[in-house]
């Protein structure tokens, strides 16, 4: 019974036929799939969240706004768009760690944050870190002490949330880029801390290390 | 609806493929027919107005179980997209199975929806609440482990969205404003829980003072 | 545990395959290995008891969820068996994927099932239950969909069976007998219930005095 | 992510490799699996089940005993074995159809029923037929006029059911073997009612007909 509905064309030939149905349509709008596709590859980055995150910890009005306006504090940056319309910062304290989820699909702030990756949308992470939260941020590599809270955000609506990290000890006198380079996504959603060890020398994009 | 997609506090799955930190974000997509996926949403969604984002989400619950879960992510956005081309008479499924060169499985078909409830009093940060009771068939944006627990209002969003269990039908929704409640880890997952507390994110609808 | 073998209630499935009375149930099984799936669970179960049933049954439920909902009935008897084979020392994953000439996946790692409760009075035809708002870990037979609810007690078993939380991890089972408690279609499922009632057989120990 | 967890050895491949295992160890007694498949197919078996309803119809004293005490009543008839270790009938009226369902896996009371056909293992089948009951029997075509109530029982614990159903009109003087022809596999589990025009002239197993 299994075998049969879960018999189809391969994914890549489905997804090259809903584009040419709606190519030969004239529903496509010239150079349409590669703007959106350079705004998805490129322009929605989490070094975007962590700049957001940096200028918060250096500038006590801005993150003031953050708290009380994401969305507008994420806007001085020019970071707006789909899936960016409400943006809401958690703040961690040394015993608070919140955590970003969607059980129902995979929501999560595009602008800021990048597209959510692979483990995110997994079955795995959706079903268990509501339940099992502990265990599941040890499993991967954040091992909270007994006296650390938990709080999970689950993605249901159009809020779209990011995790303002404190800043750790060890950071005094950084500059914002260099404060940035240690705000990886996987902070950003919850599931790590900020590692004044892994401090890079500057901003932008970074290769493999995160 | 009770949909093998709501699922949060399912348990039986394994651990989450990913150690913080420790893997590259980059690049974006991996296969090179991926970025069809997000790109033929907004397309309909955005551009064209065909169908809204609530819609997509309802028709990848849709998918039958079996599908939905074999399939990968974009995967599932594709089968989505795609049966909403079909049902808003875009494009006919024989078009899109003779340029897959195969069968191209579409969502199952959907129910009426329901409209949002008569206009009460907001709620105010710290109000206790209870989550309705209800069993929607259709769309619906309430996860399931929350269904006639009780939580307190954390904040009230400044914007109001249409109402997902009528919008997720393709019917006028009701504008509301949604809700961040906090349930207690313990309320919702009894002595297993091992979140301090659960976040989600609640339209007013689904929503009675406790 | 809530896994995705608790399907009662589910929604998102579509028709039965099947017309009432109009197909032969002759022969019994379809392909020339489906009698091996259960003569070989009888084998371990039954002649060398090396396992029970309800740890079989527990064994399916450990099956990745994936697994579970792409495979065929007699496919999932076999995994499940094959595992348990493994976990107790009678057969090794190795030579069964050897054997197969590939791989042969078997069930995730149980945890630690829990005793049955302290012996109580027990209850009556009439009385009014409720069914205990336990999460529980491991193997339990009280579908989700009854939790925290209350019925009616219709009969009680004259025969006591070993309480298969203990007994689905393979420790000592206390005895109870097991209880027909009638719910009301309407308290399950609200106005969508279609049946007045539906009755379920369980423990003494998944049930209070209402 | 999925693709791999589904890619294994052919479940024919395993269930074969699963029994050499199990003989190279000499763990399988001489014909056991013979045997067991002999009573698989051809000793449990419906045409049983038939004939304890049959004898229920004419037989008052035994009626009484089958809904009382189902075990020994079917013991008589030597129906006796696993799963069949605690029988119950459900005694249907004209307002009032039993149905059997095992929602958490596939429970059946083989000696009297046989093995579950196909669709009673179904995920369609155990995930609707609690909560739309009506819709599903419907479907399967049996239209229950409304003031039939439906009563659905779960099969979660040691509880085997069969369903007596009520002696249709037209069957006055049959006897018992003519009876039991028109109590088929399905009348037995709930989704259909005995049919006095399918009556045969005799008992004894049927062909492809039900």
């Amino acid at each position: 019974m299994s075998g049969p509905i879960l018999e189809q064309a391969p994914v890549a030939d489905r997804a090259r036929a809903l584009e040419a149905a709606l190519r030969r349509r004239h529903l496509v709008p010239e150079g349409f799939v590669e703007d959106f596709t350079r705004l998805m590859e490129q322009d929605w980055a989490p070094e975007n969240g962590a700049r957001v995150v940096a200028r918060a910890w250096v500038d006590p009005g801005y993150r003031d706004l953050l708290l009380k306006d994401g969305t507008s504090a994420c806007a001085q940056f020019g970071y707006v768009g789909p899936q960016g319309e409400y943006i809401v910062a958690l703040e961690n304290t040394p015993t608070l760690q919140n955590v970003i989820v969607c059980t129902l699909c995979s929501c999560t702030a595009w602008p800021v944050l990048g597209l959510p990756p692979d483990w995110y949308k997994s079955f795995e992470y959706r079903a268990r870190v509501v339940r099992e939260s502990r265990s599941v941020l040890r499993e991967m590599g954040l091992d909270l002490p007994p006296e650390v809270d938990i709080r999970v955000w689950d993605t249901t609506a159009e809020t779209r949330y990011m995790v303002l990290p404190f800043r750790p000890a060890g950071t005094e006198g950084w500059d914002e880029a260099k404060l940035a380079s240690i705000v990886t996504k996987d902070v950003l959603i919850g599931i790590a801390r900020p590692d004044p060890a892994a401090g890079g020398t500057g901003g932008g994009l970074r290769g493999g290390g995160y | 609806m009770d949909g093998i997609h709501d699922l949060g506090g399912v348990q039986g799955f394994g651990k989450v493929a990913h150690k913080a930190n420790s893997v590259a974000y980059r690049p974006v997509f991996h296969e090179p027919w991926e970025h069809l996926a997000y790109s033929l949403l907004f397309l309909g969604a955005d551009t064209l107005k065909v169908f809204n984002v609530d819609e997509l989400r309802h028709a990848i619950e849709r998918l039958d179980p079996r599908q939905y879960f074999a399939s990968p992510y974009y995967d599932r956005i594709v089968a989505g997209t795609a049966s909403l081309y079909v049902e808003k008479g875009v494009l006919s499924h024989a078009e899109l199975e003779a340029l897959a060169g195969g069968r191209f499985a579409l969502a199952r078909p959907q129910g009426l929806g329901r409209p949002a409830r008569e206009t009460r009093p907001p709620f105010e940060v710290g109000d206790r609440v209870r989550v309705a009771g209800a069993f929607v068939p259709g769309h619906t944006r309430m996860p399931g482990y929350v269904r006639g627990k009780h939580g307190t209002i954390l904040h009230r969003t400044g914007v109001k969205w249409p109402f997902p269990d009528a919008a997720g039908h393709g019917r006028p929704a009701a504008l509301e404003p949604t809700y961040h409640v906090e349930f207690k880890g313990s309320d919702l997952w009894g002595e297993t829980a091992e979140a301090a507390s659960v976040v989600v994110d609640l339209w007013e609808g689904y929503l009675d003072k406790a």
